[in-house]
């Protein structure tokens, strides 16, 4: 059993400078009531993976206008013009990943493998500075693992213990930032009493989860 | 008929019963009103979803069920979510039989640019790299020329999205299959010469024999 | 909609020689109707890559004892002595891959990634013959793919358009497998109609699923 | 006592409520017996769960929920299904706080060999490569000697498991700590002398001051 935690005691653990794993897919599946404490606590200098910065002002985009932001390691920026804006500006740093790539290497990060072999990004832009690989005459990019100090994970229902179901589309990066997040933390829309989520419909196992949010109002 | 309806209508006539396709945003994602209903076709979408539909009904809408682009999208039966290290999975594994991408510039190597333009646009690659790197087959869906400068180029400016040669390009003057002697014209537009087509193109093409006009249906 | 195959259908489309992922761990989420058809028909000199070689005479053992096998990629020979028997005998060859290993290896065969670089096996029996890969200070094991011809996958559930879903722990190795196989033949314990299985509830999507098998009796 | 309900009871006051623990099939399964009901810890099977609990009701065995050995278990409150890439991703990725396993040599530099006798017993190694290599402790619970012979040697002369110093070493006469330094003795069984414990190891120990019994609970 686990106690809960509001957004505002959530967003007081995250220390300025922290790197930040943060779930969704254009705001989708995202954990926005911790986004908005860490907007409202002033968070400064954070590092944030994510696929994308969000609509302009909302979710990540909230922490990006509110200056929270010093880097960002991303595959999509497109739909928040601030962003661009900011890193055209020299005021956010933004680390461009292609999206299979960010994924696979959030992953590797929190599965302890040593990096991603992928094809993807052979002869482009993007292979610069990277070590190739050849296997059987292949020829793949090295990508390294991506851990973070947090994970930032929302969730469609938490039971007591932790277990966590997303719903749709708002599953997306979710199960994966949760492995590779030193500390978890889960923002749920409801909870249910443990055993409520039947075994095979668990997609993130509470045992990796740290703390849970309060649920959505 | 509007261009991009001409595109979209034309390239409907690749997908067939079975096969496991991605829509881009913007123009590609228009595809999917062209073809005839029970279709069976598997349309799977970047945010971690196989088998969405067109718009809910007013009042319907999950904000947990949204295509790329947080737009709402219906389930069809049969659906199913996926995570994004599956979407990526079935993307460079070779499962995707199709993608559908939107382009910048074509080329005589049948290479594609499509996610920046340097100092003006830099959206980030989002899932594109991936999809062009490991899709079955590549379509590049695009208006042949913009603001009078020709798309289809002798040899791309933009940065490359991959170094992959794509299988097909259709445009609203023109399908063009890229072949490795060069790009050959397979088909012309309702009432499109060879001659427009070629003084829109940048590039070479090889027309040989008859060029026989677009089939729409 | 798919056609049912009966599993001597699906045994003819297996040809002497083929290499098989087999989905199951001891037996439990084993195609046992799939296995127990192919040594009805007499197969030989199937490569076999799955968790372990099962119980003596019963599944993936079955198989062994009818001589149908001439190698095996695993884990885990321990609980049937025959393997090991016909190893050491020189009948069988058989190469041991620690288990999260050859998951990972299936998996990256499934996902088009170009290897796996794990610690497991570093300064062990396991390293011999590979290449190790440094990353920022820290060594690996390249691991390479494994795909095979087919992918034999016991399921649960499937629905009419080859959705499966697993029940506890016969999950185990059978999602994985389900990506490498060049062929992906489904034997389900219930059939139920399209629209049964929950989207979030599919554990395998049927658009990777190429046959089915009939329901269990 | 015997000598391998001692060990499984030492073992289990390593236990902490919130942990993520494997127990390595024979010996180490025993320990779940031994913790308190209500205890809060995570029991993940190799085969792909957490929460397994002990042998349901007669009539009430599901043949999909099994251990690593295809014995029937139940499921505790709270359990959760997990595919066999995940259970070696909370492996290898160090999220496992605890695995208990077997050993047949455990020497001086803290090395175990478990998994081969060549030419005369070779089952293969399962997940051990990987739980050792991972996991982020490691204890190994073993009969102190078998058939006079000693386990505790100076240098492993079976073929290692990892190159990694495992954490604990708990026997039916001993409880020792390889450190840099080397193996400390920390605990005697209930009636067994030290020089009885040096008698029957051939690693050399390190005994620093008075050497206390085992609690046992």
């Amino acid at each position: 059993m686990r106690k809960v935690l509001r957004p505002e005691e959530a967003a007081e653990m995250i220390p300025d400078g922290a790197s930040l794993l943060i779930g969704g897919f254009m705001g989708v599946g995202g954990p926005m009531r911790m986004m908005n404490a860490l907007v409202a606590r002033g968070a400064r200098d954070l590092t944030i993976i994510a696929n994308d910065s969000g609509h302009k002002g909302i979710g990540i985009g909230a922490l990006v206008a509110a200056g929270a932001v010093r880097k960002m390691i991303t595959s999509h920026i497109g739909l928040n013009p601030e962003t661009q804006a900011k890193m055209i500006a020299g005021e956010i740093e933004v680390e461009l990943v292609p999206q299979g790539t960010l994924i696979e290497r959030i992953r590797a990060g929190g599965f302890g493998l040593g990096g991603v072999l992928t094809p993807t990004g052979l002869g482009t832009e993007v292979e610069n500075g990277k070590q190739v690989i050849e296997v059987d005459g292949k020829r793949f990019l090295l990508e390294k693992p991506i851990k973070a100090d947090f994970a930032l994970v929302r969730a469609w229902r938490a039971d007591y213990i932790g277990n966590l179901s997303y719903a749709f589309t708002a599953r997306n990066f979710n199960p994966t930032i949760a492995m590779a997040g030193k500390v978890v933390i889960a923002e749920p829309e409801s909870i249910v009493p443990t055993g409520a989520i039947a075994p095979d419909d668990v997609h993130t196992p509470g045992a990796i989860v740290d703390h849970l949010l309060t649920r959505g109002a | 008929m509007e261009p991009k309806e001409l595109i979209a209508r034309r390239v409907a006539l690749e997908l067939k019963a079975g096969m496991l396709v991605n829509l881009g945003i913007g123009l590609p994602s228009m595809v999917a009103r062209f073809v005839p209903s029970g279709h069976g076709i598997f349309f799977q979408t970047e945010n971690g979803f196989i088998g969405t539909g067109g718009r809910p009904p007013e009042g319907m809408e999950d904000p947990h069920l949204t295509d790329a682009g947080a737009g709402f999208v219906m389930a069809e039966p049969g659906a199913a979510t996926i995570d994004s290290t599956m979407v990526f999975g079935l993307i460079r594994g070779g499962h995707m039989d199709l993608t559908v991408l939107g382009g910048l510039q074509v080329d005589e190597a049948g290479q594609l640019a499509n996610w920046q333009v340097p100092g003006k646009m830099v959206p980030g690659m989002g899932g594109a790299m991936d999809l062009v790197t490991g899709a079955a087959a590549v379509i590049v869906a695009m208006q042949h020329s913009a603001k009078g400068e020709a798309r289809v180029v002798r040899k791309c400016t933009l940065p490359l999205t991959s170094l992959r040669r794509v299988d097909l390009v259709v445009t609203d003057m023109a399908v063009l299959k890229p072949t490795e002697a060069g790009l050959v014209l397979r088909e012309r537009a309702p009432g499109v010469s060879v001659e427009d087509i070629v003084a829109q193109t940048e590039a070479r093409l090889i027309v040989e024999g008859d060029i026989p006009e677009m089939k729409l249906a």
